[in-house]
């Protein structure tokens, strides 16, 4: 997606609001259907928040769940509230004719939201209102710290994360961005990006790995003979809902991308995701079988993300079989990637980065390969792929090492041993015995009141 | 040195932690058990068929004391965990041979006393 | 929202339905998008039902899940059914001219939903058809007894909260409701409750204060000398699920309270919905800050919702930058009205009061500081406020009062030690010990089928 | 919903794009509209695989889960796929004039999703693109593999039930679906089925029962004297979270069964829906108070997902009130159906059978009772669910039994005792105990790494 | 007294219970612990990395009963547990000094007793 | 024989069953506990009120060999869960009387021997 900068329609519309209406071809009907559109594919990006929390939390330990609970919270949240401040703006500076294309600023807030035109089919060729963009914008935002999030969960100091995290969303991701979506220089060299393989999951990808990098595995995964042994997450189940939730956000994150309800546009990109990500879950599964003959369900669960990052770069350019092809890639690449990953000591407890950045990458190259639109090259494709990596690598390093001098990275190895959720938090995150054993009832197990004594006398 | 075992209702186990205090027992270990007795069980129902669980909640407490301790603590324990309903549960006193603390290698009743 | 009844324009559409059309100036197109925004805006207001219910479930204890989810399936259940029975034209009664404004009836059920207009864009203005308006709203009524569930949780006879949220979605809510959005005297004053932070969150917020008072606190959170200890939910990724899935389903309660898609005006109010719930989490970490230094999930969870609970009165008439005050007011306000609600005394396992009445209170008044129309007043925010105030406690406090005195309110002390699942259901919530000990499998649990002696034989 | 096979408007399409337009009398502003209704409705449909992975996760024991998470999972994917590869095209082959109606097949792949006219308003009355209805005909098809997935739950190998579902999704269920909504030999005779309560829902019942008689009981569910010892399920929550979605998937399923987003239509067929659902819940539990005194979670749940299937059939042509009886009568079923299964000896964990297959075959009949189309009689309806019953009984029956004959239906005693999890996958489903007790924490549980010595003696 | 400690195997438990029955023991305590012996452990899978879980899960009894008594419970549990298959467990039998009831405060044997 | 019963800190668990494997131990039974004691609990915290949860994780450790094992046995698991800090927990000694395997029906040292 490219957003449209309307900024000489709306003076144009605010002239004659008649003729841009005619110019534009869209009725009131067209433009009232392609909002709700993109309202509901902000919805939809909104719940993808969701199940980043609970791939999360399903595949780490109990010990660290209320932590990883309150990043993703805390994700969501701030990232809304920098986006409003200045990520969109940043993001979308309105580049002038003639500049580099590199870094621009349209000014804080959303004051631009109340100019005249700036909520009628004259904003963006009646496929959104303002406001709308905004939103969906957000929505997207978000998603690039919490990629982080999971790569580095269990032992990064929350305090540490949050800042991290914020500084990212609201400059890191928003600059890059600029750079294709905002109309900056790579999208002028002809880069290709259409809901953000590279934009999004790579640049949440090199965050990631940046973060593992700093911060090193897990205490237990590796012996000091080198061994690995697995720390195997904490709920299946949360893990599945996460993403079964995540394909379901893609309808938004991909479907919204077309940047208006176009009946062919939307549907074919929902056709072609759907088909990546289905072909991910069954490529993870079969790449699987030469490694175990007993199936592993997050190894599937990766495959579908994998196949939905992958077909994310091409979802509109991309046809069906090709799509089946590019996730299928996609899913066997992350069984790989996890494998050769955990080989190098990069412990990464939900294989973000093989999901995100590995598929991500595949994904973007992939539209210089399978693209129905001749202009897309493997070349710049590539480009594209490496300015990223170093803009990214550089500023998530630079952010992580002033972090880790400065206020520390990594938990103590007590808390880590006892858990992120007692250390960051003073609390636990299950307690799902039933009985009522001294351990489930607080007031037991605290210095708690004395139960009253008639309880005592009447209890059989 | 004697080891005592308790096994009670688990509401009681705030109640057996006071009044050992109360005799200057400072250490204690406790575990969730079932408990399978005179107490009847309870019936549960799941999808209109009915089945009995036998097997209740119930706490069981471990303290090893002096000999001369051990009596006064099964007795503080049984006056602390009564109600004199069915399947309040059982004192045992076991013999121990010794006893070592960990962090500094004493050894017998030196093991299990406060300092 | 103000429910148009278009009950004149009816007469007029039957007549000419081709004029109506013309007057009405809505395209096929444009009531076909709006009428489908209006139909998903009921899908999210119903989702918002499994929200409820993974809160209440994620923040009380194990024992007592089943009677919470029992509670929750049976509100939304009724709730439909009784609206149909009589609630929606209790509601929407269609007050005479002249009459006072306080009472009105319809009719039993949807007949008027075969009018030979009912579905055609005459009947609202082309925002929505008849059915569409009964399923939006009566996803809405069933939120009331909701709020009231979690408060009331873990010590009420459950046919005693049946009896009682049967009632209160049946005839306090609606009857309460319709002085404003039914046209009523509330209405004819200038009140302004656009999507029910008065009608929705603090009469479900009264209610649940009725019912924490006449049960009084659970067992063991208060000691006779006073203390309070706290009891620690069962889920806290039940809890996280259950406000994502609230603040997804606010698109539709507030989005769809515009009673159109309307592009400019929807996409208004969900920009500044999440702009307040993203305030209202933070305000509530901040405000948390200053009590301690370890993070709490529940209490920034509490703060999104208590940002979107405030948000909801004025959505449509507060700026976004005043929007993003409102909710973070109320995220702080929720954090001292929780601490401050615990020492009084008013027991509240989920926080229900401090977010729906404290924040729908704070959310109706600040209509009345920062709306962009001039025509709403503080004090006649004021007055909306404490109409509904002494109304549902009257309602509540009665219904409340009789049922104690015939059937009962609380289980039994045994009953509550021992969890309502037990008492009331004779079942349990959880067993997700994956071991194939004996309290894992019924079968040997209870009095058990003996195991096939051939298994016995190959087991290794 | 009968697709209309739009091949001869296609070709007039392609000759008079403009006055196809006209023809069909659906402007852009409509078409767009619908085709986002309808993509919404697939993503709608799409989440209801969560909802099933989730009932039947809540209502099995911990130590299957991976296995039931993995299968539902494989489902969803390979459903896609074969759907892509013959199943579209076997299911709407578009049987020429005059053909018999039972078998065709309009070739392999997608490729008429390329034709001109198929992704605009000429393919479908202006209610869909090509692309839509591949992807939500596709979301459909895997429902009914699904279904079975549930009964045959906790003692199922793997591999079988992979290639049973794998074939049942792509040519049974989609043969079968030809003869109505393909515009086979029961649409030509006036058999109804609006949303598929006998094509989708009997399918995969009978599906589920074949496999239940050809499995048997679990271990330790019928003792050798025949005396009935329940299992209860791991999760009540997981259980719930699996209904309130698969409600929430219903408003896609049954209103995208309209195939467009007609207002009058659409939204009717969602109140009904919900009606029905509502009366099924609230049904289930007045049946089930004749049963037991303590109200059952899990039979309340059923209920909802009975009325649900039970309406599903008429959904647009059975007025509010007749929904809410269908809807109840459904839920009283389904509590009698569980029961007698039960007596029967039917083992099916989640309640597949009951649900889907007993009040699949009432929703169908009921068509032929309360219709307002009086078209419809209870005797078409009446050879409609015989005649699916006897191809799917046959087809499912086949298949199960060559399957047990070469590579084994069922996992071995000893597996069925220490879960299929271990068994199958290897690992466990959850760990959800939050001490640092040596069975969390993998690296302690395995051969692990030792801690490092500074860890042990900076540990107070 | 003689307490018997019973380490089974866990499907074990509800034919222990049974045959305990059939020689009159009306109580008895258990409880979840995992083992280490000589039957091996499996090996569990997870992203593609194998770990060997060494520790099974068994269940514990503890039976409290009068001297006379201990070899015949020893005995019935080693007949009702016994499969031939590496793993079944082993009993041990521990002296036991005294026993108290918390509900009447009886001591030794009548404390145990079915009364 | 003895039956040596050691309350340790659940990381421990793995140093345990190291050392214990190299002086020949081979079987160990292991359950989860709480213990109580000098080392202090910590505070939890939830929404805004604090409470004090003095029972700490602990793993209790039963191994019952041949009494000339059993000093060694002691002194290996003191040596192996030693962190000279609080907590590190007790090592108590009780006599057995027998032993009984299972599997096979042997008594007393050969129902724990390697065999
Ligand atoms: N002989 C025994 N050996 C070990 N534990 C026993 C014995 N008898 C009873 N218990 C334990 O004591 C608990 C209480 O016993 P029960 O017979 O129900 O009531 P009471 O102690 O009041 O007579 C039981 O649940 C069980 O855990
Ligand atoms: N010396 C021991 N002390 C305490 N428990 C033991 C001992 N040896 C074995 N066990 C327990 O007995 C169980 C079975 O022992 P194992 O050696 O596997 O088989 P078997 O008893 O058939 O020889 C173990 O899992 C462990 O719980
Ligand atoms: N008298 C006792 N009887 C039984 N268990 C005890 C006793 N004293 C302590 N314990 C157990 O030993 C653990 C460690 O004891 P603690 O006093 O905290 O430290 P230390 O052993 O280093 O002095 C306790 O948590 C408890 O489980």
């Amino acid at each position: 997606m490219i957003r449209k900068l309307a900024l000489p329609a709306l003076i144009g519309a605010l002239a004659l609001p008649g003729l841009a209406f005619a110019d534009d071809g869209v009725s009131p009907g067209v433009f009232t259907a392609n909002n709700i559109w993109m309202m509901l594919a902000a919805a939809l990006v909104f719940i993808m928040h969701l199940g980043f929390a609970m791939v999360e939390t399903g595949l780490t330990r109990a010990k660290n769940t209320v932590n990883i609970l309150f990043k993703n919270t805390f994700i969501i949240c701030s990232g809304i509230l920098t986006y409003y401040l200045v990520g969109f703006n940043l993001m979308y500076p309105g580049f002038a004719e003639g500049s580099a294309g590199i870094l621009g600023f349209a000014g804080f807030g959303l004051s631009a939201g109340f100019d005249a035109a700036a909520n009628t089919p004259a904003y963006a060729d009646g496929g959104y209102t303002y406001w709308t963009d905004f939103l969906f914008q957000a929505m997207f935002a978000a998603t690039a710290a919490t990629i982080v999030s999971g790569a580095v969960a269990e032992r990064i100091k929350l305090k540490s994360f949050m800042l991290f995290s914020a500084i990212f969303v609201a400059f890191v991701y928003t600059i890059a961005g600029s750079w294709k979506w905002g109309g900056g220089w790579l999208d002028g060299m002809g880069f290709y990006d259409f809901a953000g393989s590279t934009l999004v999951h790579s640049v949440g990808g090199w965050g990631a790995l940046m973060g593992i990098i700093f911060l090193g595995p897990r205490l237990g995964k590796y012996s000091k003979s080198g061994r690995l042994t697995p720390i195997p997450g904490s709920s299946m189940p949360s893990a599945t809902i996460g993403v079964f939730l995540l394909w379901l956000g893609w309808f938004g994150f991909n479907g919204g991308s077309v940047l208006s309800g176009d009946p062919a546009a939307t549907s074919f990109v929902l056709v072609t995701t759907c088909l990546a990500a289905a072909a991910g879950g069954v490529g993870a599964m079969i790449a699987y079988s030469f490694i175990s003959s007993k199936p592993d369900l997050s190894m599937a669960l990766n495959g579908i993300l994998a196949g939905l990052v992958g077909i994310t770069a091409g979802a509109d350019v991309i046809n069906p079989s090709f799509a089946i092809l590019v996730g299928g890639i996609a899913g066997a690449l992350v069984v790989f990637s996890v494998i050769t990953f955990d080989k190098l000591k990069i412990d990464d407890p939900v294989g973000a980065t093989s999901v995100h950045l590995t598929c991500g990458i595949w994904g973007t190259l992939a539209v210089g390969i399978f693209s129905t639109n001749p202009e897309h090259s493997f070349g710049i494709q590539l480009v594209g792929v490496l300015a990223y990596a170093g803009f990214t690598v550089v500023c998530a390093g630079t952010l992580f090492a002033i972090i880790r001098a400065t206020m520390g990275l990594r938990v103590s190895e007590e808390e880590e041993l006892e858990g992120l959720d007692l250390g960051e938090h003073g609390m636990h995150a299950y307690d799902v015995n039933p009985s009522t054993g001294p351990f489930d009832d607080a007031h037991l197990r605290g210095h708690a009141a004395p139960v009253p004594s008639t309880a005592l006398a009447t209890e059989s | 040195m004697k080891k005592i075992e308790a096994i009670i209702k688990p509401f009681k186990l705030d109640e057996a932690k006071e009044a050992l205090s109360g005799i200057g027992i400072q250490g204690l270990t406790v575990s969730e058990v079932k408990g399978f007795g005179r107490q009847k069980g309870h019936t549960e129902l799941y999808r209109g068929a009915e089945y009995v669980v036998d097997f209740l909640p119930k706490i069981k407490l471990e303290i090893v004391v002096d000999d001369e301790l051990a009596e006064k603590v099964a007795l503080t324990l049984q006056e602390a965990c009564h109600t004199g309903r069915i399947g309040d549960g059982k004192i045992f006193v076991l013999p121990v041979e010794d006893a070592l603390r960990i962090r500094t290698g004493e050894r017998g009743a030196a093991a299990v006393s406060v300092g």
